[in-house]
């Protein structure tokens, strides 16, 4: 393969028709990925699109001879960085949804005309600039790709590289000292967590979370009497990632699921008992 | 290289300022009395200063230039004329009485507290004021007078908005509110003039290529530094405009009633007896020398202004409520009379102004703290809180007396020798500016004798019935500002033979001849 | 003896500072010290008139020069005396009938607490009279001008606890300043003609100049005279300035200051001289004033109220004559002096009634006092006779001259001036007999006070009734003394110049008239004041006499035009000031302030707006960049 | 076809990715955006690799990736703890520069 690259060092004006096949198809799929990256509600959504376009731009840099580049792209962009995103994501909950609704007045629609006038004006600075001609990496890359950037990152951009290395350390710590929580105190046993919800501030105990068969009850609130759902509950991490499951509508439809099968199997008629079970629900 | 006089004169009391200032905060009689010594050897060093000052000899004496900005041809330039040894002889001679005046005024309210150190600042100030205010009057490079001439700010600001009279009508809250605005308002009055005057001085630079006033003034003299018309117009403009709101002139005034209204006393004497004396010296000193052409071009409207001034301050000052805000309104048309007198271009009008600035800075200096003593004893600066005070302190209304007849200009006392001056000098000009101006003489008495009538006569009120006479300290205070009045008055033969070989180099400056008698001339 | 002149004047200079500042420890010996040095002062004042005797008619003058004052480029002003027969007479005059008050007030103010005081005024008021005479230059006697408009001040207010005191000293001093106004345009208006303003010089240069420049420095000089001499329109303060102790009103505002215009006028007799259109406004104001002096003391029922508008009138007899140029030069000075005699024999005697009735002014209240008080009654009356003109007093002698001279004026304006002296003279004689008969004849019609105190009239001290003794003498004699032999005029002549009027109708039947006039005049006082019992309260009058009583409205006129006025400029000018000068300052703030609020609130705090007009700027930067690439 | 297109690409991507910066208020997203723009800037250098025929272009993508890499460490640090400290990960809850 670099033999043929290297037969096409010099200048020429086209590429290949698979390349610009795959360019058209693969780059739609981009820009859909993009889009969906923008406007995707859930953040793991966006960040799935988001990792699907690092993938074509992965293969757009293989097609453009950045061979070491294109497996860095997939190794460490799509593999690492996107990964510690969806870590973030989850930690942070993975459930809740955006609302889009803007709340700056304008600012969407500034947004759109900066970003509108902003391509606009990008791409007419590259239309102008654009070249006919190209000279292709046929000569660039004829020791291997790997070889003539290590090269160069090793010779002419080593004090660069240095200094990178330098500020991936500067960051590592640096996200070490923003997320660590220093503790002060000794971790609470289970079983003074115990107490403590016992034994608190409320004259009774807290309420333990709900018991429903069918789920994992932890994230399920307790309902009080008059049937609202008791969030206090619930722990106080899910309450705040609001993953507090609210089943007490659930089990209301559930119920008039099963009275309504019941009725259809029985044959009763709209009337009377009917009506008597929508006063019911109605009381209820 | 002899001894360097003037700048010790300016930097004694700056160290004064600083050694006030050091000294601990339990010790305030001992800061109080530091600047006390101070002060009276400042003026005992501007007594030797206008001793070692010889009339007859050259225009400015015991010159002293040093190198300081070699890139921007800025030089650390001194000198002093007639006027300017004048002047620096008036502020050292009233800091000691500012100082003595205001020996209580900074006494922290609660003594406890061992940080807190305000009478130590306030006398620091008012020492770094007139450090500040002397090198203004000795700087012979514009640069190193703007420098100071802005500087000055500082101290006063803090002055105004630090220290305000413990009496007042609405409480201290309103107090402190209003000492803030007027405090803000003289700062952005004067900063703003400061501005204008910086572009100008910069303007200057860039035509003259130096700072030095001697320089350029000789450059301009013997026409080897030509500027054109607009130029020179522009740059007095800028220079004028920073030097009318320090006099204040009409209607760039309005910072200085506030400002005394709700300083403390000493402080507005320190204000408009010595501070904004710069600004009219300035106009003396740097508008005439540097631009002639365009200060008689600018003359009319000039002679305009003061004259409102003067008219205009008199009738603010007869429809007052408050004491100090009625002195502020009388300094204003003294003002007024001031720059008349400087630019009706005369000899007498000149001699008349220089004079004036002297006799106004004593004469206001002795009304101002004796009403400051008034005030302090009340509690209240509204007039209409006094009443028969003559009854219970007949020295304390003898003196405010004198003080007042000095500001309506009785002769026999200095302050009319340099009004009748002013308006002679201006009528052997401009007849009809002069006679408008002689109806100032009239508002005078109409506001000084409204003031003492409702002050001191009449009925004894009884909230002042138990008020005490003049103290020791007060007497002293007031005493040798009398004495200086009345000696002036009679016998200002010392001062004007310091003054008029300066104000003839201004009157040649500006190449402008006195009008000559209708009947000498005939001959 | 020319270094005399200064003592002169320094003795009670000194006396008033050591008064003043002597502090309480002199309360005791003040008014022996006080005293002391006027009578010093006019002991001088003798020998220097006796040594002047005894020169040569043309160099009597005497000159000191003491120092310079105001030396300035082109203006010099110089601390000097001149004493020549003018200044000698008024030296006299001041110094004499000064000091003989002095001894008055020693008995009329023994039970003042602020006696000392009140002696340390007085002699800084002889001080600054005798500086005024004596001066050498206008400038100078400006000083002597202003010092004894502020002793004029001083002591009006003298009892400063009354409010009507203070203000009555206040409006002396602000009306007076009106005229001191125009002496000082008169001073500018010398130096710029002539480079100078010492009375030799000028007073030899006038004919140098145009007589418009005249005609303006004599207008001002008027206006000076109108200011401390009470004439119209500056008249206004006299009245009021009773306020002050009697003495005072004796020795400022009877004998001495109020004569101060008529000085100044005589002494700059050339400057009148070269300009007739100005005497003849001079003549207008002395006939207008006499005749609204005499007027307004027709109506006053406060004796010195009444006496005050005599003075006015009187001084007015002087400043028409003074208006007449040389030929009414020395007899407005012969008039000066002996009224300086009667008129402050009468102030005396008014006090001395005032000490016996408990400080009653009103003369509704007085009557038959001849019985209680027989040695002021005498004087008194002997004072009323000099100044209705009685035959053989003073007043006779120098009034008729006065009259004579006016009808020598000639023409119109003679007859027109003559017949309004005339008839001044026929309203002198109505009031003053009013006067007299009200507080010596008739029946007693004193009452109890509110505090039911009943005056007990009663003789004055001695201490009081020998100046008046004195000052009656005067009255009788004074006159006499001058007129016989016509020894003032000689005596004048080498200063103020003579020129013989020539009367159109003779000498004797001018003096005829006088007397007719005279005795018309008193026989109506006597008609309807002496042969009906006086009421009490003041009749409600007829529309002149109401004026009258206000002063004929000029007090009225000067609060609404004047004080109302003045009191709506200024307040509408601070008003002004506040919110137009202020306000245009305060609006830039405030609008400064406004734009900022709303420029901060683009800084919304969003990282996202911020981030907005990045991208917007960076757009910006772009299109820019392209553009000119472009063009 | 020209290669010039992939700039076209890169061009638009980063314009979505800009205009995404300032429309999202998820922090987490906002940040992806970010990456999107790096990515388009990564596409426009190796592009103008290829053009100019030199590996300068892959050389400084690199770079951006090694940076990219850091500054997520960091960013996404600060996120957690903010959402630690806040229980909210919307950029619009720290407007505390507001007055």
């Amino acid at each position: 393969m670099s033999a043929q690259l290297a037969a096409a060092a010099t200048l020429s004006a086209g590429t290949s028709t698979g390349e610009a096949f795959q360019f058209w198809v693969l780059g739609t799929v981009a820009v859909a990925g993009a889009l969906c990256t923008v406007f995707m509600r859930r953040a793991v959504h966006s960040a799935l699109c988001l990792a699907g376009t690092m993938i074509i731009l992965a293969v757009f840099y293989l097609a453009n001879g950045a061979y070491f580049l294109g497996v860095v792209q997939i190794v460490v962009y799509t593999g690492a960085i996107m990964m510690l995103f969806l870590f973030v994501v989850m930690l942070v909950g993975v459930t809740a949804a955006d609302s889009l609704k803007e709340t700056i007045k304008g600012q969407r629609w500034l947004a759109l005309l900066c970003g509108l006038g902003f391509g606009i004006l990008l791409a007419a600075g590259v239309g102008n600039a654009s070249l006919k001609e190209f000279t292709g990496l046929g000569q660039a890359n004829a020791n291997g790709n790997v070889e003539g950037l290590a090269a160069l990152i090793f010779t002419k951009y080593v004090f660069a590289f240095e200094i990178t290395g330098a500020l991936l350390i500067t960051a590592a710590v640096g996200a070490m000292v923003l997320t660590h929580r220093e503790r002060t105190e000794r971790a609470k046993t289970q079983r003074e967590m115990s107490e403590e919800r016992v034994r608190g501030k409320h004259l009774p105990p807290l309420p333990a979370p709900g018991v429903y068969a069918r789920h994992n009850a932890v994230d399920v609130a307790g309902l009080l009497p008059d049937g609202t759902p008791a969030e206090l509950s619930v722990m106080q991490t899910l309450r705040q990632r609001g993953q507090i499951r609210d089943v007490s509508a659930e089990a209301i439809s559930d119920l008039k699921a099963l009275e309504q099968r019941a009725e259809d199997r029985l044959e009763r008629t709209n009337s009377g008992p009917g009506k008597g079970s929508n006063r019911g629900e109605a009381s209820k | 290289m002899s001894f360097p006089l003037l700048t010790a004169t300016a930097a004694l009391p700056a160290l004064g300022a600083i050694a006030t200032a050091a000294v601990p905060a339990a010790r305030r009689t001992m800061a109080k009395w530091l600047a006390l010594i101070v002060s009276l050897a400042t003026l005992v060093l501007a007594a030797i200063v206008l001793v070692r000052f010889d009339p007859a000899g050259d225009r400015y004496q015991l010159t002293e230039s040093r190198a300081w900005i070699a890139d921007f041809g800025v030089r650390y330039e001194l000198g002093v004329d007639g006027i300017a040894v004048a002047l620096i002889a008036l502020t050292a001679l009233l800091i000691p009485f500012v100082i003595l005046a205001g020996w209580h005024d900074a006494d922290p309210l609660e003594t406890g507290n061992t940080r807190w150190r305000p009478t130590q600042g306030f006398f620091a100030l008012i020492l770094a004021v007139e450090a500040m205010v002397i090198i203004s009057f000795e700087a012979t490079d514009v640069f190193l007078f703007y420098i100071f001439f802005e500087a000055m700010l500082i101290p006063m600001y803090f002055l105004i908005g630090g220290f305000g009279d413990r009496a007042h009508e609405h409480g201290e809250e309103t107090a402190s509110t209003q000492r803030s605005y007027a405090a803000v308002k003289f700062l952005l009055y004067n900063l703003v003039g400061g501005l204008i005057m910086l572009a100008a001085v910069i303007g200057l630079y860039v035509v003259a290529g130096n700072f030095s006033l001697t320089e350029i003034a000789e450059a301009r003299a013997n026409g080897s530094l030509d500027m054109a018309t607009n130029t020179e117009r522009w740059l007095f403009l800028g220079f004028f405009f920073a030097f009318a709101v320090k006099a204040p002139l009409w209607p760039l005034h309005t910072w200085l009633p506030n400002a005394m209204g709700e300083a403390t006393t000493p402080v507005a004497v320190l204000i408009t007896a010595v501070v904004d004396k710069v600004g009219t010296f300035a106009m003396l000193r740097f508008c005439l020398q540097l631009f002639p052409e365009a200060s008689k071009w600018a003359t009319p409207v000039i002679l305009v202004l003061a004259l409102i001034s003067i008219i205009y301050g008199a009738l603010l000052a007869v429809g007052q409520r408050d004491i100090k805000r009625l002195v502020a309104y009388a300094s204003i048309s003294h003002f007024g009379f001031i720059i008349l007198g400087i630019f009706a271009m005369t000899s007498q009008g000149q001699s008349g102004a220089t004079l004036y600035m002297v006799n106004h800075g004593i004469s206001t200096a002795a009304l101002m703290l004796v009403a400051g003593f008034l005030i302090s004893r009340r509690g209240s600066r509204l007039i209409a809180d006094y009443g028969g005070v003559q009854k219970v302190a007949p020295v304390l209304a003898g003196t405010f007396l004198i003080g007042g007849l000095a500001t309506l200009s009785l002769p026999g006392l200095a302050p009319f020798v340099s009004e009748f001056l002013v308006l002679v000098g201006t009528y052997a000009r401009y007849p009809v500016v002069g006679i408008i101006a002689t109806f100032g003489i009239v508002l005078a008495a109409l506001y000084v004798l409204v003031l003492y009538q409702r002050t001191m006569t009449g009925p004894v009120k009884p909230e002042v019935a138990e008020m005490p006479d003049l103290r020791v300290r007060e007497l002293v205070v007031v005493t040798p500002l009398i004495v200086l009045l009345i000696f002036l008055g009679v016998y200002p033969k010392p001062l004007t033979d310091i003054v008029n070989p300066a104000v003839k180099q201004t009157m040649s400056d500006v190449q402008k001849k006195d009008p000559q008698p209708e009947v000498e001339a005939a001959k | 003896m020319e270094n005399l002149i200064a003592l002169l004047v320094a003795a009670p200079l000194l006396g008033a500072v050591v008064l003043l500042c002597g502090g309480r420890r002199l309360d005791a010996v003040g008014h022996w010290i006080g005293t002391a040095l006027a009578a010093c002062s006019f002991v001088i004042g003798v020998v220097l008139f006796v040594d002047m005797l005894g020169k040569d008619a043309e160099h009597r003058a005497l000159m000191q020069h003491l120092f310079s004052w105001i030396p300035v480029e082109g203006f010099q002003a110089d601390v000097a005396f001149q004493l020549d027969q003018l200044s000698m007479t008024f030296v006299l005059l001041i110094s004499g009938v000064g000091s003989l008050i002095h001894v008055y007030s020693i008995g009329y103010m023994e039970h003042d607490e602020r006696r000392r005081r009140f002696f340390g005024y007085l002699n800084l008021f002889l001080a600054a009279m005798l500086m005024l005479v004596l001066a050498d230059n206008y400038l100078l006697l400006y000083v002597g001008w202003e010092g004894v408009g502020l002793a004029s001040y001083l002591l009006i207010g003298f009892w400063q606890h009354k409010p009507s005191a203070a203000t009555a000293a206040k409006k002396a001093f602000l009306v007076n300043r009106v005229g001191d106004m125009g002496l000082s345009i008169a001073i500018m208006l010398m130096f710029t003609t002539f480079g100078t303003f010492a009375f030799g010089p000028v007073l030899e240069a006038t004919g140098e100049t145009s007589e418009g420049k005249l005609t303006a420095i004599a207008l001002m000089l008027l206006l000076a005279a109108c200011g401390k001499s009470a004439q119209v329109p500056l008249q206004s303060w006299l009245g009021d300035a009773m306020e002050g102790p009697t003495p005072v009103s004796a020795l400022i505002h009877a004998a001495t200051m109020v004569t101060a215009g008529v000085y100044l006028i005589v002494r700059s007799g050339e400057i009148f001289n070269a300009a007739p259109d100005a005497q003849l406004v001079v003549t207008v104001v002395g006939a207008v004033t006499l005749l609204f002096g005499a007027i307004v003391g027709c109506a006053k029922d406060d004796i010195k109220k009444a006496l005050a508008g005599s003075t006015m009138s009187q001084i007015g007899y002087m400043i028409l004559a003074a208006g007449l140029g040389p030929i009414g030069y020395v007899f407005a000075i012969m008039h000066l002096v002996t009224h300086g005699f009667f008129k402050a024999g009468l102030f005396l005697g008014a006090g001395s009634v005032m000490h016996g009735m408990n400080d009653e002014v009103d003369m509704r209240k007085y009557g038959g006092l001849r019985t209680y008080m027989p040695v002021t009654f005498v004087t008194f009356g002997l004072g009323y006779l000099a100044i209705i003109g009685f035959p053989g007093l003073s007043g006779f002698f120098s009034k008729d001259k006065i009259i004579e001279a006016a009808f020598a004026k000639g023409g119109t304006e003679g007859w027109i001036l003559g017949g309004v002296a005339l008839l001044g003279a026929a309203i002198t004689a109505y009031y003053m007999t009013r006067v007299m008969l009200m507080t010596f004849f008739g029946e007693k019609r004193w009452q109890p006070d509110e505090n039911g105190n009943e005056p007990h009239p009663h003789e004055s001290p001695r201490s009081m009734t020998i100046p008046m003794i004195v000052l009656a003498f005067g009255s009788v004699f004074a006159g006499g003394i001058f007129a016989i032999g016509d020894r003032f005029l000689h005596w004048l002549e080498p200063v103020t110049e003579h020129a013989h009027g020539h009367p159109p109708v003779s000498a004797l039947t001018v003096t005829l008239a006088t007397m007719v006039v005279l005795v018309i005049g008193a026989g109506t006082a006597y008609v309807q004041y002496g042969r009906r019992p006086m009421p009490v309260v003041a009749p409600r009058g007829s529309l002149l006499t109401r004026a009258a009583r206000r002063d004929l409205l000029q007090d009225d006129f000067n609060h609404v035009v004047l004080v109302r006025g003045g009191e709506h400029l200024t307040r509408s000018l601070v008003y002004v000031d506040h919110t137009l000068v202020d306000g245009v300052v305060n609006g830039t703030a405030a609008s400064m302030g406004g734009l900022s609020g709303r420029l901060r609130k683009l800084q919304n705090g969003y990282a996202r707006s911020y981030a907005v007009s990045m991208f917007g700027g960076v757009a910006i930067l772009i299109a820019a960049t392209l553009l000119m690439r472009a063009v | 076809m020209n290669p010039v297109n992939y700039l076209y690409l890169a061009a638009l991507l980063f314009t979505i990715g800009a205009t995404g910066v300032l429309i999202r208020r998820n922090a987490i997203v906002v940040f992806m955006c970010v990456e999107l723009m790096l990515n388009a800037c990564n596409l426009a250098f190796v592009t103008f690799s290829r053009m100019h025929g030199n590996l300068d272009g892959q050389v400084i993508a690199f770079f951006t990736m090694v940076v990219a890499a850091a500054e997520v460490v960091v960013g996404l640090a600060i996120i957690v703890s903010l959402f630690r400290s806040r229980h909210s990960a919307s950029v619009d809850d720290a407007s505390l520069m507001k007055l």
